[in-house]
């Protein structure tokens, strides 16, 4: 686990990308980890065609948090709605790296839980885990 | 006589330690009490105290080690617990015992849902644990309570069940009956309660030890059971409940745990299960449930029963030359329209002084109203004995039975 | 720097198997969780297997020998854990833990006695187990909650209390906050609260470990603690309640064994404290609690508390110059004033990040909100992490948090 | 415990003595062992000198509970009052003789409990049973 706190996990934890809300989202979804507190909000901007066009999340927790829904913002603009619909729980994992202890699975992929909800605009079922 | 000597019962008692201890008069221990609570396998006890050795710690929010160990394990046991009765793990919540299940239903369903003038209908062989929860729920509602009869060898009469479903908000029923060991013909009365539109509670605390049992193929709403009297610790029951419902129903118990967010003044809830769990559970209970399930998965709940159909039949027989000196079985008699147990009376021995003898010769059997007095008062019993018998008995705790029997006859000169 | 070896406390943590675990990355296990939940000496441990290997049965009915011992181990549990905070014992009710004390005192006392317009007296740092079953009874009563404040140290606010004590039908408190460590000065706020009229509840499940408690001279009416944070097992608690309060008050679970008599549509009621046990209860988990009053007792609660106090100091000192590198610690600062338990953030390190670092080192601590949000949303905290400790903790513990923190603070370039 | 069963045990309980209801009885009692069920009623004549002149004890139960009343409505009549309800468990325990188990200690109690309930005319603290 001290090995995941590498330096650009702490980059995106001080200095989050996309981060704050947008003027005029197309969706807005926000959730909380009941077990620590920390709490997600994501802007998206969609277009006619169902491309995100701009995102921003807002927030408060942990470095694994922050730092995971940081990444996640830089990996879904451009992509379909239906696609960031379907982003597995790999597409976390890719960006943050291993050694994620079982205890803070739910943190890294809160993110993830609230993109995906905004995207089928309406709260979804935690994404698998296993 | 069908006396039998299965090697596999042999080995399932060198599982149990206490099997294994003798009285202090040095007699060996013949445990036929086990409705009332079952003796426990090593691989029970180990599991407990391997939690407190190794991983003891608070569960759900603790990110250190043995904080995540102890969450799966006790959530892993969920599972196991679950899938038992064929639920689904977020369809069951721990609970102390069976009857904190029903209170739970009585106080969190019954209280949104029962009002004046509705019906609750129950039967007439129902354990305390199952009587008086909707007695007091009754009370605090203004609602009225009936009851499935039963006949005097302790069936249940069906007759005229329609009529007493007409009007009823909730059934709730003794799977097993617990003084006599009556299997309820669920499969006949719960589609009918249901077609009724009342909700359907079953205390299954004598069956989920005994027999195979399908929340689902039931199609019962709620199914209350004790880890206590299925070789799992005490202190841990559960209460399955579909999905749907515990999903409605408004919290019961409330503190640490069961929240999603708190201010001072306003609460919003957990999902269920946990929704239902307030504050620090049992988790080694928990957990030591889930071992017992374990053992009972491994030795199959089907042999298990057949196990115990064929240890009451020989019992039944044994017992029979008995009935000249005055012993009366009670009960439908019929191993396979009961679940393992047996109550009776010697003569004009009293039920307690039958038990203080039989505790001589090492034979434990309860005696007295199986908190089940007003069956007993139905039955214009004013008390029985009841021998028990579960997976580790064999031939010779019915034969030890049967001869201290004599021995109390002799003593009352009968 | 008062470093200190007290060869006492290496004989207690030999009395810990858990202590002398290492974790999966070899370290030494350093648990610095206990207001989470205790570590269990093997004296406890013991208790509970020798309960099951040798005398395992169901309490109060049975008529067989070890159905009597073990209806006299529960029995003789239940007078340790009474007088243990100075009660008798038939004033001491079996619970699963302090959450459910709570609870039962809001369902059979609040439902009869609070009304629409009553107000319920809480403080501010309540834990959410003393606060949510009061905001449920609010709501189903239409009663009102007031809360005592607490100032930006954690401290309890008294200015206000007579006006916030009147017209209150009760008064909920912890007598030890689970966030801060904070005492409650009760000997001052109960006294008023009894002259305004109001029952006194007291949430003792981060006292009773840790502190000498005398419910005679607290006077109050109620006293709730759990086993498992005093070298207990999981799934007891218990409830002091004054006998003549327990008398009169309706009773809450229902089912075997706190029946008097029993018919179809009427039930009276066994006396106090059976009254409020329902169904088998956690017998190996009662007998396990006085096991762990025994060996409190033993080490002397006294000694504990002064040695809780030297470690606390000890923390304190070696804390303070990790403040140049953003630490901070909350609460009272003072051992005088708090209970063993330490709330800290370092720097803008999250709680979290804290203890998954301190994990990795075998240092168990625990971060969040403590089930105490609305304490945390009135001090400005998103998170904290805390660190709490026991009779079992040593210096070595508070080195290896020191060094653990200081590890911490390199990672996140602090 | 199999020893407690003997023959004048037995007679007792299978024909107890002052068996029956006084028919103006100056005091009653009845009470109950919610353990086991086991009843007992204490009728009471008592002259104006608080003697007791005549007893009648009715009830269902064990052996050990009809015997140990049986017993004790021999050695009552002649008794004031004031020495009926000071009692003690040695009286009831020199009657039925060495032997009661612990768990069947109340039901050898549960007469003397009602006697003394009945003698001072209202429901007695259960006997101490050290
Ligand atoms: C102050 C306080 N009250 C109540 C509780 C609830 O205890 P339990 O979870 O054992 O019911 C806790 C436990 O964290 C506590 O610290
Ligand atoms: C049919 C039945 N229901 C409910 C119960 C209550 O079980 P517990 O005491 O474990 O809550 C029992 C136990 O005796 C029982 O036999």
């Amino acid at each position: 686990m001290d090995d995941f706190y590498r330096d650009y996990i702490l980059e995106h934890y001080r200095n989050p990308h996309h981060f704050g809300h947008l003027e005029a989202p197309t969706v807005t979804a926000e959730d909380l980890n009941p077990l620590c507190g920390d709490r997600i909000r994501m802007d998206l901007l969609v277009d006619r065609n169902g491309t995100v066009q701009d995102v921003r999340f807002s927030g408060k927790g942990c470095a694994i948090s922050q730092a995971s829904a940081s990444m996640l913002t830089d990996s879904v603009v451009g992509m379909k709605l239906e696609d960031v619909a379907k982003l597995s729980k790999d597409a976390v994992l890719e960006n943050v790296g291993i050694g994620i202890s079982p205890t803070r699975m739910k943190c890294a992929m809160l993110g993830l839980r609230v993109l995906k909800s905004a995207a089928i605009g309406s709260l979804a079922a935690w994404p698998d885990e296993e | 006589m069908l006396r039998a000597c299965d090697p596999r019962v042999s080995a399932i008692r060198a599982d149990f330690p206490i099997l294994a201890q003798s009285t202090s008069r040095g007699k060996r221990l013949v445990y036929l009490d086990s409705a009332a609570t079952s003796q426990k396998p090593l691989a029970v006890i180990e599991a407990l105290d391997t939690y407190y050795r190794e991983y003891n710690a608070n569960i759900h929010r603790g990110v250190y080690e043995i904080a995540a160990r102890a969450t799966e394990a006790y959530e892993n046991a969920r599972a196991l617990v679950a899938r038992f009765v064929n639920g689904a793990p977020n369809e069951l919540v721990f609970t102390r015992n069976a009857t904190e299940a029903i209170n739970l239903v009585a106080y969190a369903w019954g209280s949104a849902n029962v009002h004046a003038g509705d019906a609750i209908l129950l039967t007439e062989m129902e354990h305390h644990s199952n009587l008086v929860p909707w007695q007091l729920l009754a009370q605090r509602a203004g609602a009225m309570l009936r009851f499935i009869p039963v006949d005097d060898a302790g069936s249940l009469v069906l007759d005229d069940l329609d009529r007493l479903l007409d009007g009823c908000k909730l059934l709730s029923i003794a799977h097993v009956g617990n003084t006599l060991g009556t299997i309820a013909p669920l499969e006949i009365i719960i589609p009918r309660a249901r077609a009724a539109g009342a909700l359907v509670v079953v205390d299954g605390a004598q069956a989920a030890p005994h027999l195979p049992v399908d929340v689902v193929a039931l199609d019962c709403d709620f199914y209350a059971f004790s880890a206590h009297k299925m070789l799992g610790p005490t202190g841990v029951g559960a209460l399955y409940g579909r999905r749907a419902i515990l999903e409605a129903m408004p919290p019961f118990l409330s503190g640490g745990d069961m929240i999603r967010t708190v201010e001072y003044r306003h609460t919003t809830f957990n999902e269920p299960p946990w929704k239902f769990e307030a504050g620090t559970g049992n988790i080694a209970g928990a957990i030591g449930f889930g071992a017992a399930i374990e053992y009972l998965q491994g030795t199959g709940m089907a042999w298990l029963r057949e196990h115990e159909k064929r240890i009451t039949r020989y019992a039944l027989e044994r017992l029979a030359p008995l009935e000249r000196l005055g012993l009366k079985v009670y009960g439908p008699r019929d191993p396979e329209r009961t679940g393992g147990v047996l109550s009776f009376n010697l003569a004009d021995v009293h039920a307690h002084d039958v038990a203080s003898i039989l505790d001589t010769d090492g034979v434990c059997i309860r005696a007295g109203h199986h908190c089940t007095m007003p069956l007993m008062e139905r039955m214009g019993w004013e008390a029985t004995a009841r021998a028990s018998f579960y997976l580790y008995n064999d031939d010779d705790d019915v034969d030890a039975l049967v001869a201290s029997l004599e021995k109390a006859a002799r003593i009352f000169k009968l």
